[in-house]
Formats: structure tokens, C-alpha cells, sequence
């Protein structure tokens, strides 16, 4: 009971800090007659803004509130996933190992967050098979995060006995040593399928160079927009910006992901509705709907 | 309380960023502007903590004698040097301080990226393939925007910039503002989760 | 003047260094490399304590007596507490309020810059006096709802559905076309910078 | 010819290097001055900065590292020369940690050597402040709690420039020269818009089509990209600096890509049609 009361007194404490702030402020605005004082509690100006925040709010909260109550929400398979099925195939039938980049961040980044629930589905797809699962790794504070979710992995296709614990490898936390380190693994292990999903940078330039050097098959998915143009010219199939999160939203049908992901698909269609509406008025020469989406 | 006051000052501290945005209020925006005055304060501790990071990393690294730890010892020479040099002998332009900034810092940072010169005309060679229609637009555009934002580009067609410059302003900006408007709603999405405390792996391992 | 001839040459020294990794990764660059992270990490504090630690929180506090200041000072001398395992917690307590800053920053700057704004550049006339700009207005609208739709999962990617998101994958390939030109026009342009300087500071070959 | 492409395919990488620092070299020794026009949105940038009435405050925000200095650095030197020449009064600030020492050489080369200006009263340099997009809306509220000391550690109550400079309503325009993150994008989406001042950016090439859509949306008045932009804008400003003097080479470079991305695939093809 005494920890409520702790937080009770914390928040408390805060909000009498703020205020304190408040009082030391305002006494200090009135000091400096430069800044005029404004007492409006609302600007109304910005309430298209409101509006628009409500409507994004409210549609991911609806959806994750019924995502946690078991509600079947529909999402496309994403073909990506396809293509990693493919290439873990590939590389099952040629009995060589396959190679699983997590990105290059730490766990703080979505994209590896998003990039550890596909490697798990990865892992259970490879426990069947005796072919070895190497990943590695360039945060430490990633490292465990991943021998968990492959572990879960082959337990879940019931293989435990299979997985390899020094199959996931802390290489180095430089950005280039790291490169350098992983395309010396492609070379001599010679994996068959490169995977390469997660938060990359200029680095990803080395690694799928490498590795469509040594023949292999590569699936590649990252967010950072600027790296997509050479997974796409380089691997074999790319998953493009936000696919990478749909697809881990697909795979672990997990709440939270699965309802930000459903809100913003509704809050896609609402734009393009709005687009479609405003370019009808606007070619008719009506201008207010257009001014609704100013901002002061 | 290891979980609850940090949910409780991360929505405090959005709440007050959002509401500032709102709220023209002058007493309100005087609190919001000092909500942010400490983060500053506290993102240059943060600052300072990632160097420390950097320290006890290496230093593990020295005590166990690891491959090349005598470059470490160099790292964290320099590290201190540096550090000495500009917290007592000032960084204004002129200073020692800025002698090593122009001499040592600039050269390197600036070589490291020119290797990445290197490396894409590399890639190019040997990774560009056009295996698929959309790797073959793809490899179109480029090569058009490549020639055509050049001066060779303009003497082998008079033309060739605007017809770059109508690339990037029609087709290359329809697709970039697609991308725009869908990390907008990812990146409002997760800061409501993060603010909320609905997603807390920011929290990091306990 | 002495000191800046031999600073030149440092500059190069260090610039060859890390040029030797085109050849192979080699002493010369690990040793560049490494005197390299030891010299930044080192400046970007120095450049924070001036900067930063001294202008906006030792001097308010200390000769002006700015007493709120005492919460930042407290906040940020939690976060050190992550290297004393048993108490690591405790630096939640600041990352917190960072976490909930930037969270608070993104919503509002994508909410407003970013959705709002590039919805109001979209909303164009399909009819203008000049062919060119109506031409232009279709393919920017056709455009952005294709690529809208490619990123759509609520429903498959079939028929007349399917249609318009092949179309919006079209767009993006032109898009991340002239995205791998313009890159590498930065890449060229920051080895020319390098290549220009050994060639006209250092060896002054050039007129 | 199917021997050349299988010679060319086992090509070692450092051949590919050795042709690239040719492609670079050889048109610096032997510049070959072609030339090119102005575009647009340059020519935006341009008139933005000459719209600014005489004498008027201008924020300049150069946020980016030595990493990006040659394409930047020539733009930031001629924003300065051309504001200056306007005599508006440049207030210099760096998002980054490692800009403020480029700001102050540009200030010294352009403001104190070219033009004579005084510091504090024609420019001033108000050095790195860490926070990033945090950084941008404390100004917002007020830029002296936000900057109390310029970069040499002079009290901005202090300084002639400052007086009078609560925030960004007090400055006409904003320049900034971007490098990346921090930089144009947080401008436009924490500031244009929200305090309603003119915005114009200078950015690497690497972020340029990024920006595009901001352009045409009117939330930035001009747009410079990667060093082509700097040249076009170093010859609008009537100087020349790295970014003319590199264009003969980045012609010859971009010439050699070309060349590597056709030559590549006509070897891949031509194997593939061996093996199936």
C-alpha cells in the first residue's frame, strides 16, 4: 500500500513544483513588460490541429482497446514475409545456414523492436530444419532481446534441443568494424540467405554488396528512407518503409501494434477521402475546405 | 515506484509539450518553456553519460587486455586530452582546443564520409542489378537525375536540369509526401503509446 | 603562420590514415580510428560544459539564484546512477522526462508540419489556365493516393484494388530513384571536398 | 566479348576505387568549366534573402558537421556574403556540436575579412545549444533564457544585436544550412509554421528530395541542394567557391556511376543468359 502512497506524494510533489514554477513565472512576466500577456485558454486558430490529433488518437486507441479484447482485426499477409519464407526454404533445401541482421540500433529503435518479433518467427520456421541461425549483432543490450525471441522461437516448433545460444554474436559496436566484421562472416560462412531487417545506415551499402556478391538470397526491410534505394537494387526482395512494422504486426497479432496499425490504415482512408474531396472542390473553385487544412 | 513515477513525469512532460501548443496561456507557456530549458539541461548530462559509456567500455577492454587494447589506451588519452584542453584552455576560435578541432577532427570525420564515395561506386558496379521492372524505373530515374543535376548533363541537352528539376517537384515528390504523411501517423501513433505509457520498452531492461 | 603548416599536414596525415582502409583495414586506420572517437568524445563534452552545462545552468543558478534550476540539475545527476547497478532505476526518472518531451515534439511537428500541411500543398485544382501545372496537379494527386493506398493492409491487394497500389509502387520507385542520384551526388561531392584539400592545402598543386 | 564480362565480374573492388579518384582528380588538375543555369528553386533561395528589408535581423542556423562541410560550407560562406552585402544583421547558432568552430571561421573569412563587419553589432555567433527540436521551441518562447551567452561567453544582455530580440517574431527570416538531423525538417515542422516566419534551406544532397514537398507546400521559401546548389548560388552571389570549382569533377564522377551501373548489368546479363 505504501508504494500508491509514494506515488501519490510524488505526483503531488510535482505538480505543487510546477506551480511553484508557475507563480516564480508569472511574477517574473510580469517583470518583463516585453512579452505581452496572453490569457486565452485555447488558441482557436489551432483547432483543426485538435481535431485532426483527436481523430488519430481516438481511431488507435478504439482499435488497440479491441485488439485486447480478442476482436479478429483484419491485416493483409504482407508479401515480405513471403520472400523470407522463400529465402529460409532456399537455404533449408541447400542445407547452408542462414544469416539474421537485427539493424544496427539499439533497443530503443521501433525498427528493432519490430525486427526481433520477425526474427522469432524466423527462428520457429528454422528450428524444423538442422540448418544453423546466425545473427549478428551490434548493441550488447541487444543481444539478450534476441537470444530470448529465438529461443521462444525454436521452443515454439519444439526443437529447443536445436537452438544454439553462440549462434547469436555481440561482433562490435562500431558502425563500420560491425560492417566489416558481418561481410567477413558472408565470405567464409557462406550463408545462403541474408536477412537484413531493422534500422540501417550507410553501412547497409557493405553488407548487401557482400552479400549479392557471395550469390546468396537477400530479403531486406528498414524504415530509414534513405537506405531503401540500394536494398532494392541489391536484394532480391525489399519490405519498404512501414511494411517492416506492418509485418510484425501480422506476425504477433500483438495488441499494440496491431491497433496503431489498424488506426493508422482509417486515418489513411480519411486522407484519402479528404484529397479526393479537396481536389473536386478545389477544380470547381471552391477554396474553404482547402483553407481548413491551414495552420498558424 | 520504479515504474509508476517515470510513467507519470513522461506523460507530465508530453502532456505539458502538447498543451503549450494549445495553450497561448503566457503564465502556461512560461512553465512549458521551462520544462524544456530542463531538458536541455538534462540532455547535456545525457550527453556527458554517453561518454562515460564510452570510458567503461574501454576500460574493460584495457583491464582485460583485449585484441588492440593498446589503441584503446590512445582512445582514452585522447579522450582526456581533448576533454583537459578545452574545459581549461577555453574553445574559441585560435585556441588550442580548435587547433585539434580544424587538424584532427575535421580531417577524419570528413575522410570517413568520403569513403562512402568509394564504397556506393563500388556497389554500383558490382550489387546495381536490374533484376525487376521496379529495380529497372528505379535505375532509370537515377541515372536521369545523376546526369541531368550535373553542367555535362545541360551541354549534352539544353534542357536536361528543368526536366530534373521536373522529376523531383511531380513524380519523386507524390511518392516522398506519401511517405511523409505515413511516418507522421507512425510517429504520432508511438508518441501517444510512449505518453500514455502503453509502450514502455524505452525502459529498457531492469 | 608555423603552426598552421603543421597543422595542414596533421590534417592530411590523418587523412591518409583513414584513406588506407580502401586498401585493406590496416594499423594506420584503427590507429586514426581510434584517436578519432577518443578526440570527439572528448570535444562534445568540453563544447557541452561551455556551452551548455556553464551559460544555461551554473550561472543562472549559482549568481542569479535561479532556485527552479535545482530539478534539471537533480534530474541529470540521476542519470549517472545507471552505473551503480543496485540504483540504475533511478535514471528513469530522467530519461522520462526526455522520452516524454520528444513524444510531446513529434506529435505536435509531424501532427501539424508534416499531415496537416502536406494534405493543404495536395489539394490542387485539376483545371488551371496552363496545361503544364493541371498536367502536374493530376499526377501529384493521382500519385499520393496510389502510394497512400500501397501502404494500406486493412484489405487485399486484388483487383481494381490491387491496380491503383502497382501504380502507387511506381511512384515510390521513382521516388527512391532519385533518391540513390542525389545520394550519390553527396557522397561525390564530400570525397571531392577531401581530394581538393591534399591537392590545393596540402600540396598546393592547384592553380 | 562474354571473357571481357567475366573478367569484369571477378573485378577486384580497389580497380573500381582507382578509376573513381581518376574520375576526380584529373578534372580538378584540368578544370573544364562547363556551364550550367540557374534553377528554381536556387533562384528561391536567392530572392527570399534579397526580399529581406535592409538592415533587418536575420536568424542564421548552421546545423551540421565537418562530415558535410564540402557541400555545406560553400553555401553558408555565400548566404553570409550575400546577407551582409544587404547589411542585415546575421544572429549565428549551431543545433549541432561541432558547428559553432565552422560558424566562427565562415564569420571570420566572410564578415570580419570581406566586409569589415563588427561583432556584436553586424553579426554575432550564438554557438550549440543540445536539445534539438526542444532547442527550437524554447526559442520560440524566448531566445535569451535559451541562449544567455553567445559562443564566446559574452551575456546576450550584452550584446547591441540581442537588444530587442525576445524571439522569432524579432527576425525576418530563417537560413539554415542543414546536414541532417537535427536541421531543415525540424525547422519546418517545430517553427514555420507555428510562429509563422519565413524559412529557406541549404541542405546535403542526401536530404534534398526529402525536402521537395516542403518546397512546393510554400513552408520553404528557397531550396539549395548538395553542392550543384551551392555552385548555382555561388554564382547568383557572384563568388567563387568549392562548389563551382567541384562541379567539372562531380560531372566526371557521376559520368563513371553510369558507366558502372551499365556495365555491371551487361555483365550480369549476359552471364545469366549462359547459365539458363
Amino acid at each position: 500500500m505504501n508504494k500508491r502512497k509514494f506515488c501519490l506524494v510524488a505526483v503531488i510533489a510535482l505538480i505543487a513544483l510546477n506551480f511553484f514554477a508557475l507563480v516564480l513565472s508569472a511574477q517574473e512576466a510580469s517583470t518583463s513588460p516585453a512579452t505581452p500577456s496572453d490569457s486565452r485558454w485555447f488558441d482557436t486558430n489551432r483547432f483543426n490541429v485538435f481535431i485532426t490529433l483527436a481523430i488519430v488518437f481516438g481511431a488507435i486507441l478504439w482499435f488497440i482497446g479491441r485488439a485486447k479484447k480478442g476482436k479478429s482485426l483484419f491485416v493483409r499477409r504482407i508479401a515480405g514475409l513471403d520472400a523470407i519464407e522463400e529465402a529460409v526454404g532456399r537455404a533449408t533445401e541447400m542445407g547452408k545456414s542462414v544469416l539474421y541482421i537485427p539493424g544496427i540500433h539499439d533497443m530503443n529503435d521501433i525498427q528493432t523492436v519490430a525486427s526481433m518479433i520477425i526474427l522469432g518467427n524466423v527462428a520457429k520456421t528454422i528450428a524444423r530444419y538442422d540448418i544453423p541461425l546466425i545473427v549478428p549483432i551490434r548493441m550488447p543490450f541487444v543481444v539478450p532481446v534476441a537470444e530470448e525471441a529465438v529461443r521462444q522461437g525454436y521452443s515454439s516448433a519444439g526443437r529447443l534441443d536445436a537452438f544454439v545460444k553462440d549462434n547469436i554474436r555481440f561482433i562490435s559496436d562500431e558502425q563500420f568494424a560491425y560492417a566489416a566484421a558481418v561481410s567477413g562472416i558472408m565470405l567464409r560462412e557462406r550463408p545462403a540467405a541474408n536477412l537484413l531487417l531493422g534500422s540501417f545506415y550507410a553501412e547497409s551499402l557493405l553488407l548487401a554488396e557482400t552479400g549479392a556478391s557471395t550469390g546468396a538470397i537477400q530479403v531486406a526491410g528498414t524504415a530509414n528512407i534513405h537506405q531503401l534505394p540500394f536494398f532494392i537494387v541489391a536484394c532480391d526482395y525489399t519490405l519498404i518503409g512501414e511494411e517492416l512494422f506492418a509485418a510484425s504486426a501480422y506476425l504477433s497479432r500483438e495488441p499494440k501494434l496491431l491497433g496503431s496499425l489498424k488506426g493508422s490504415d482509417l486515418a489513411k482512408a480519411v486522407i484519402v477521402l479528404a484529397i479526393i474531396l479537396g481536389t473536386i472542390l478545389e477544380t470547381a473553385g471552391v477554396k474553404w475546405f482547402t483553407k481548413l487544412f491551414i495552420v498558424q | 515506484m520504479r515504474k509508476e513515477v517515470p510513467l507519470i513525469i513522461t506523460f507530465l512532460a508530453g502532456f505539458f509539450f502538447i498543451a503549450d501548443y494549445f495553450i497561448p496561456h503566457t503564465g502556461f507557456s512560461n512553465i512549458a518553456a521551462d520544462v524544456n530549458g530542463w531538458a536541455i539541461i538534462v540532455l547535456a548530462f545525457s550527453y556527458i553519460l554517453g561518454v562515460g559509456n564510452v570510458l567503461r567500455i574501454n576500460a574493460q577492454r584495457i583491464a582485460k587486455k583485449e585484441k588492440d587494447w593498446v589503441l584503446k589506451v590512445i582512445l582514452v588519452l585522447c579522450l582526456f586530452f581533448m576533454l583537459g584542453i578545452g574545459i581549461f584552455g577555453g574553445i574559441a576560435e585560435g585556441s588550442i582546443f580548435d587547433w585539434f578541432f580544424v587538424n584532427t577532427y575535421t580531417p577524419m570525420q570528413a575522410t570517413m564520409f568520403a569513403l562512402l564515395a568509394f564504397f556506393i561506386a563500388s556497389a554500383a558496379f558490382r550489387a546495381f542489378r536490374v533484376r525487376t521492372t521496379q529495380a529497372a524505373l528505379l535505375a532509370i530515374t537515377a541515372v536521369l537525375v545523376m546526369i541531368g543535376r550535373v553542367p555535362i548533363g545541360e551541354t549534352i541537352w539544353k534542357s536536361f536540369p528543368d526536366f530534373t528539376e521536373w522529376i523531383m517537384g511531380v513524380p519523386q515528390l507524390a511518392g516522398k509526401r506519401a511517405i511523409l504523411i505515413g511516418a507522421a501517423l507512425g510517429a504520432i501513433s508511438t508518441g501517444l503509446k510512449v505518453i500514455t505509457g502503453l509502450e514502455r520498452t524505452y525502459m529498457g531492461q531492469d | 603562420m608555423t603552426y598552421d603548416i603543421l597543422g595542414i599536414w596533421v590534417a592530411a596525415f590523418f587523412t591518409l590514415c583513414i584513406f588506407s582502409f580502401l586498401y585493406r583495414d590496416n594499423f594506420f586506420y584503427k590507429l586514426a580510428e581510434h584517436i578519432f572517437v577518443g578526440i570527439s568524445a572528448g570535444y562534445g563534452v568540453a563544447l557541452q560544459y561551455h556551452n551548455v552545462f556553464l551559460p544555461n545552468l551554473w550561472n543562472p543558478l549559482t549568481k542569479e539564484g535561479k532556485l527552479i534550476l535545482v530539478i534539471p540539475f537533480f534530474l541529470g545527476a540521476l542519470l549517472f546512477t545507471r552505473f551503480l547497478d543496485k540504483i540504475s532505476w533511478l535514471s528513469r526518472w530522467a530519461l522520462a522526462l526526455l522520452i516524454g518531451i520528444f513524444s510531446g515534439a513529434a506529435i505536435i511537428g509531424y501532427g501539424s508540419g508534416d499531415l496537416i500541411l502536406q494534405i493543404n500543398a495536395n489539394l490542387l485544382p485539376l483545371k488551371t489556365n496552363s496545361l503544364l501545372t493541371s498536367l502536374n496537379n493530376l499526377i501529384l494527386t493521382v500519385g499520393l493516393i496510389a502510394c497512400l493506398i500501397y501502404f494500406f493492409y486493412s484489405k487485399e491487394h486484388k483487383g481494381g484494388f490491387g491496380f491503383v497500389a502497382r501504380i502507387g509502387i511506381f511512384f515510390l520507385m521513382i521516388s527512391f530513384g532519385a533518391s540513390f542520384g542525389y545520394t550519390v551526388m553527396s557522397r561525390m561531392s564530400l570525397l571531392i571536398g577531401r581530394v581538393y584539400f591534399l591537392l590545393d592545402d596540402w600540396l598546393g598543386i592547384l592553380h | 566479348m562474354r571473357k571481357f564480362f567475366e573478367f569484369i565480374n571477378k573485378l577486384d573492388r580497389r580497380v573500381i576505387f582507382i578509376f573513381v579518384a581518376l574520375a576526380i582528380i584529373i578534372p580538378l588538375l584540368r578544370p573544364l568549366n562547363i556551364k550550367f543555369t540557374v534553377t528554381e528553386p536556387v533562384q528561391g533561395f536567392y530572392d527570399a534573402i534579397e526580399k529581406v528589408p535592409q538592415g533587418s535581423k536575420v536568424l542564421f542556423s548552421c546545423d551540421y558537421e565537418p562530415g558535410s562541410r564540402p557541400e555545406l560550407f560553400p553555401m553558408t560562406v555565400a548566404a553570409l556574403e550575400q546577407m551582409l552585402r544587404r547589411n542585415l544583421k546575421v544572429i549565428a547558432l549551431s543545433l549541432w556540436p561541432a558547428g559553432p568552430p565552422i560558424v566562427e571561421e565562415a564569420l571570420s573569412d566572410v564578415a570580419e575579412k570581406q566586409f569589415k563587419s563588427k561583432y556584436g553589432v553586424d553579426y554575432v555567433n550564438l554557438g550549440f545549444k543540445e536539445g534539438r527540436e526542444v532547442v527550437m521551441v524554447s526559442m520560440g518562447s524566448s531566445i535569451p533564457t535559451t541562449f544567455p551567452q553567445d559562443f564566446r561567453g559574452t551575456k546576450v544582455s550584452e550584446i547591441p544585436i540581442m537588444q530587442g530580440v525576445s524571439n522569432f517574431s524579432d527576425v525576418k527570416l530563417i537560413v539554415n544550412i542543414s546536414g541532417g538531423y537535427p536541421g531543415t525538417k525540424e525547422w519546418v515542422q517545430q517553427v514555420q509554421a507555428r510562429y509563422n516566419i519565413g524559412l529557406v534551406s541549404g541542405c546535403t544532397a542526401v536530404s534534398a528530395p526529402e525536402y521537395y514537398p516542403y518546397y512546393q507546400s510554400g513552408q520553404l521559401r528557397g531550396l539549395l541542394g548538395g553542392m550543384k546548389g551551392a555552385a548555382e548560388y555561388e554564382m547568383l552571389v557572384g563568388r567563387t567557391g568549392l562548389g563551382r570549382k567541384g562541379m567539372d569533377a562531380q560531372s566526371m564522377a557521376h559520368l563513371i556511376i553510369f558507366l558502372f551501373i551499365v556495365l555491371g548489368n551487361l555483365a550480369y546479363f549476359s552471364l545469366k543468359k549462359k547459365k539458363t
